[in-house]
């Protein structure tokens, strides 16, 4: 019996049990600190904006904003604003990454193109939306189609450059394998600039995601009367701090999502990454 | 150091007040409209140099953006109009005064008044003619909104007759104009002048026939900068009104236009001089006076649009004591 | 049997702003029918750059070479690359039908020949993966198989178990002899182990180093099929190879000074 | 005298010769493209503009735009907003920059800070710069630090997360060889984790160049009275369009140098890339 | 001579979430000093896995190994990795004085001795490139380089050669012999190339497949310096060759079934 146990202490398979078991842990452990570090920052802010430690008129405390998002989803006003604003989000942000998958294809296969287009995007691209907004609105008046049209202005940018760079950084190799087994201009699109660009891309769409977000706020600053980005700008305008703080949080939480979303896809189109 | 009896000395740089001891600087929040006249003038004439005040001028997009800068006592002065959010403040706790007056309408030459698209000239003839029309307004629960809704009272109109559109900038509204996806505008001078040098826009009556004695846009004070400390707000304000003063004479009675021009141009992002003789003029009472009738009418729209939480001593947002105090000093403007 | 690939005084300059390099130079050379031939030669003597000419991805400044056509529908040539030749986005499956897709065959005709040439080189369970859950072997016999499913006039690999181990290239040898065995195919194949030369050829074709040409040529008269023990024990064979491998000792050393 | 010409026509080095020859003038013409397309684009511009095609009066005719960027820039009035400006930007980059890649390298290289920050960049990150320019101001006033603040706060991010995704990234076979070496570990930190971190990390350093110029509009929209977005928005404001053009020509212009020195600094950097 | 390493019972099991394998079990070997052996096996038959515990790269999970120290501030071990080994972002002289900067050798010191072998390996030409622009062979001999710099008590070799053609193969295992004669060296080689076993080592050591055992290990006393001819003119070589080559394809069946 007690040779037994002896043995079983220092079996090499129960040893490495053991080890991966403490693995286990730490590995528990640190999704806990995942949890912890929102937990706790919140905590903080609440209790040192209960205790006036932080000017409690500019950073109210957490639990009040909580009950501000409550009350502004129980009559409506919430659904109201987000659906307005993931609409807006949802529609610029197609309507900036589809002609800047396009333009990025062409630019990065045929090289007269690229070399036209390149500094045209290079010169538009630091010119910050917030500053173009008199432009879009000359150009596209008040309506939502200003509102998309900012959006997917500032999505455009990454994408493109993204996509260009994607479609010149395919490995030679796989071109010269298109040509040697006589793949035609459409196949050799298709089937080797469109997969072999994808990855690449896709991070620019995930940028141009990020950026949208970033955009809803200056989108909504210019005649809206409902959004997130409206909801922001108002409540800050009418000093409803906590107001203002319900559509951060929002914006904030929609980024999360929307990055996690596209990661997902980002894993379902590149299966063989 | 609260020093409750000023006195008066001829000898003193200013003619009136002895200048402080130590030079003391003011910080002014602008949003680089014509109203800011009464500081800008005062600056470049040497008024607060009598007190020995500094002035340090900081522009703001949004007069709306400087309350929380207003009161973390980041600056001193505002100049600002009424709107929920200042109300919300104080209901917050925010301690910021009205102090004087920096622009109300003025005779038929309204410097903040509603403008139609050129082409639109022989369709709107009246004011009821704007129904059906979309209409924009900077903001919300604010002077401008009401300013509108007088509006659409005097036409007999609602505010579903028309399409209030919200655009939070001046300027945009003359590119909405330009590319007509919007029909009427309330603007501001002096993009009313430009606009219509640009044939972007036409004049439309006037905002006087329907709020004559509204109260746009007011100075707002820091609560410490006034009441802790009462010696250098007292210069500061009777500094601010010379400058007033000096604005009046030369618009309404033109005298030394060509140097406040000249200060104006400096000051604000219009530099033609030209327009400057063209522009309405916006109201500034050379005693600091105030609507506070009509200031109240805003703060009730306000209330009862439920943009207000909270409750609000009205009263006690306002505080002309320091205005009146520097009258006592410099002696009432009749003219 | 005629002869399928004749290439007549080749030569290939690159110019460049600063350089020149002849990288080839006066090559000619038939290959007959169904003959498979190995190219051994120093590094940097202009094999890969002959064979991506007779691919087609190069052109040559100057010479002729033409390849026979026996049929109108076959492809002239196809070529195994090394490994990292098989896209990446593709499965196993569309990797290896990729030749056949691109010339637009029906689709009963691509199913039928892929899973043929997929069983051949024992992938058929594998179909459905990406190539980045197979291991280097499994990558080229995809990269064989897509060369083979396409049933070229000929076949050009470029150095195809370069990157493997020994005993890996040789299961691969014996497979890609094989396949040959059934097909007849003409190969032309680059290697730098004389003992896969040795193994798998009709002939060795010896290069000389920069600017290269064909210096030398040996007939491989062992009877197949054969095995790597054939080889090492023949001593016919062993002699071959100290022939080969001082050859490629001396252009070494030579194009090292 | 006559074979010897036939002789060079069909030598392989003439012709190659010849094809390079050609190379070259394809490249030149594409070089050429280059510098055509922003001309080609003002050019046009011009026509439209004083032909009345598009508004002039919200397009001024870029001629007109050059006037007006001589006549501020004779008036000393141009020189006066860049220089701020780009003492802001640079601070404000600096102060993002230098403590992203602190923070990036510790969450890089100890995985407990990594998952208890990374939460919390997270759900920062989508938050417009816009949108907390009021918290800003709360916490920072009015003057120059605020500003600074801004644009240090979006430049932050993309560092951050592009440095701790270069230290995670770099190849383990390196932390193997310094491991096996005997490496301590600030010769670790400094030999290994920093430089092979860097490529990447500088990545994030030209998206936050970028991002540092798009905010610079926002971050002087408030107590500001000079500077290039101050220009930008006051011009706008008192509807001065051409002076408001200068300003997004000025934007563009730096944005486009900043980059191309960033590029050089990068291959400064990174000689073994 | 004394033994230099001493491994007894040797085990080690990857133990995951579904999965544990054995990949070493009851390894038991001495190797004397200066001893060159060479270890042979199957792919996957945990060579590796036995190099990375002897560097302390990874934990035994049962059995001891000792390493004879014989100096105070001598290093145990240094490992030559494969192709990849070598850091990117150090010069040529960065990389081989590596370990040298590591242990914080006076700077005469490391400037000496990294001379001394950078000039042995014939890269003094090259001491201030980078990798990218070297070779296959430049880099491996950077990483040799930097392994004999460092002067340690022994040396383990993954596969260093693996990557590189024959040709540069022959003339690294070469400049490998000559250092190592010079310093004697205890020296542990994993290789897949049976000839570059017979042509090295003093001692091969056979591995079957998984679980990793040592299950045979043959003599080679071909007088040294050796040579590839003679190994391939041996008859006894020849045997051994045919021997462990079928060993390993026996291996590679086995572990596929
Ligand atoms: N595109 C190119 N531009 C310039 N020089 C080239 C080009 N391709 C090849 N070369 C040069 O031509 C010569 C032959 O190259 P090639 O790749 O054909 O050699 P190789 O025999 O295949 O060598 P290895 O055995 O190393 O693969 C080399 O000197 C190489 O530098
Ligand atoms: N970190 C690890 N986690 C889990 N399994 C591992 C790990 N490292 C190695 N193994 C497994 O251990 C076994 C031995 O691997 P090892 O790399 O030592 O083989 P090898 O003999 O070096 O093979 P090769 O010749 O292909 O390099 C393999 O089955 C491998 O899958
Ligand atoms: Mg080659
Ligand atoms: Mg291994």
């Amino acid at each position: 019996m007690k040779e037994h146990e002896r043995d079983s202490v220092i079996d090499p398979l129960q040893m490495e049990k053991q080890e991966w078991k403490k693995r286990q842990l730490q590995h528990r452990f640190k999704q806990l600190l995942t949890i912890t570090s929102p937990i706790f920052i919140v905590l903080l802010w609440e209790l040192l904006s209960r205790t006036g430690l932080i000017d409690a008129r500019f950073f109210p405390p957490p639990t009040e904003i909580v009950g501000t998002f409550w009350a502004m989803g129980m009559s409506g006003e919430l659904f109201h604003h987000v659906g307005i604003s993931l609409y807006r989000i949802f529609a610029g942000f197609l309507l900036g990454v589809i002609p800047a998958i396009g333009i990025g294809l062409l630019m990065g296969l045929y090289s007269p193109i690229r070399h036209f287009l390149s500094p045209l995007i290079m010169a538009l691209m630091p010119i910050p939306t917030l500053a173009l907004l008199p432009i879009i609105i000359i150009l596209f008046g008040v309506g939502e189609v200003s509102k998309v049209v900012t959006i997917a202005g500032s999505v455009f940018f990454p994408v493109v450059i993204n996509t260009v760079a994607g479609v010149i950084n395919i490995d030679r190799i796989y071109l010269d394998v298109a040509k040697n087994y006589g793949a035609d201009s459409k196949n050799f699109f298709f089937k080797i600039a469109l997969p072999g660009s994808l990855p690449v891309m896709l991070e620019g769409v995930q940028m141009g995601q990020a950026i949208a977000l970033l955009t809803i706020v200056a989108a909504e600053m210019m005649g809206a009367n409902s959004g997130i980005g409206y909801l922001i700008w108002t409540s800050y305008k009418a000093f409803l701090i906590k107001e203002m703080f319900v559509g951060l949080v929002l914006i904030s939480f929609f980024g999360y999502l929307f990055s996690l979303m596209l990661r997902g896809l980002q894993t379902k189109l590149l299966p063989w990454r | 150091s609260n020093q409750e009896d000023e006195v008066v000395s001829e000898d003193a740089p200013s003619g009136d007040l002895a200048p402080l001891e130590k030079k003391t600087t003011v910080v002014i929040a602008e949003d680089g409209a014509a109203s800011g006249a009464g500081f800008y003038i005062a600056e470049e004439k040497g008024y607060f140099d009598d007190y020995n005040i500094d002035i340090k001028f900081t522009t703001f997009a949004n007069s709306d953006d400087m309350l929380p800068a207003l009161a973390a006592g980041e600056v001193d002065i505002a100049g600002g109009v009424s709107t929920a959010s200042f109300f919300n403040a104080i209901a917050q706790g925010i301690d910021v005064k009205i102090i004087a007056d920096k622009g109300h309408y003025y005779d038929g030459n309204s410097y903040f008044s509603f403008v139609i698209r050129e082409d639109l000239q022989e369709e709107i003839k009246d004011y009821s003619d704007l129904k059906g029309k979309r209409i924009a307004v900077s903001s919300r629960n604010a002077v401008d909104d009401y300013i509108f809704q007088r509006m659409l009272e005097h036409a007999g109109l609602t505010e579903d007759d028309v399409e209030f559109v919200l655009m939070s900038d001046f300027g945009n509204m003359l590119a909405a104009m330009g590319n007509k996806s919007i029909d009427a505008a309330l603007q501001i001078e002096p993009l009313i002048t430009q606009g219509e040098s640009q044939n972007l826009h036409v004049r439309f009556g006037d905002a006087t026939d329907f709020a004559p004695d509204a109260q746009i846009a007011m100075v707002l004070g820091s609560p410490s900068f006034i009441e802790e400390e009462t010696d250098v707000s007292l210069r500061f304000m009777a500094a601010y009104l010379k400058g007033v003063r000096d604005y009046n004479d030369a618009f309404l009675y033109d005298e030394g236009l060509d140097e406040v021009i000249d200060i104006m141009t400096k000051h604000t992002a219009l530099k033609d001089p030209g327009v400057w003789k063209k522009v309405g003029v916006t109201g500034l009472d050379p005693n600091g006076e105030m609507f506070v009738d009509d200031i109240k009418k805003q703060f009730e729209m306000y209330d009862a649009n439920d943009a207000i939480r909270g409750d609000v001593d009205f009263d006690h947002a306002i505080d002309t004591s320091m205005t009146e105090k520097a009258i006592e000093v410099i002696g009432r403007y009749e003219r | 049997m005629g002869t399928k690939i004749a290439i007549k005084d080749l030569t290939k300059v690159f110019y460049k702003k600063e350089s020149r390099v002849t990288a080839l130079e006066g090559i000619s050379l038939d290959i007959a029918d169904g003959e498979f031939v190995c190219l051994v030669g120093p590094s940097g003597c202009g094999k890969t750059t002959l064979l991506r000419i007779l691919a087609d991805l190069e052109k040559p400044s100057g010479g002729t070479f033409t390849i026979a056509k026996s049929k109108k529908e076959r492809p002239l040539q196809s070529m195994v690359f090394q490994e990292r030749g098989v896209i990446p986005w593709l499965t196993v499956e569309g990797n290896v039908s990729f030749g056949l897709k691109m010339r637009h065959l029906p689709e009963d005709v691509i199913k039928e020949r892929t899973a043929y040439y997929l069983e051949k080189v024992g992938l058929d369970r594998f179909a459905n993966l990406y190539p980045k859950e197979l291991s280097g072997g499994m990558k080229q016999r995809v990269s064989i198989a897509r060369a083979f499913a396409n049933d070229p006039e000929i076949l050009l690999m470029d150095e195809p178990f370069g990157a493997l181990d020994e005993q890996n290239k040789f299961i691969l040898q014996e497979e890609l002899l094989n396949i040959w065995s059934e097909t007849k195919k003409t190969v032309l194949f680059i290697t730098h182990s004389i003992d896969e030369a040795l193994l798998l050829s009709d002939r060795i074709l010896l290069m000389s180093s920069q600017p290269g040409t064909i210096i030398n040529e040996k007939h491989i008269d062992l009877p197949r099929p054969r095995n790597m023990e054939q080889v090492r024990a023949d001593p016919s064979m062993a002699e071959y190879f100290v022939e080969i491998w001082n050859h490629l000792q001396d252009e070494v050393q030579r194009s090292r000074n």
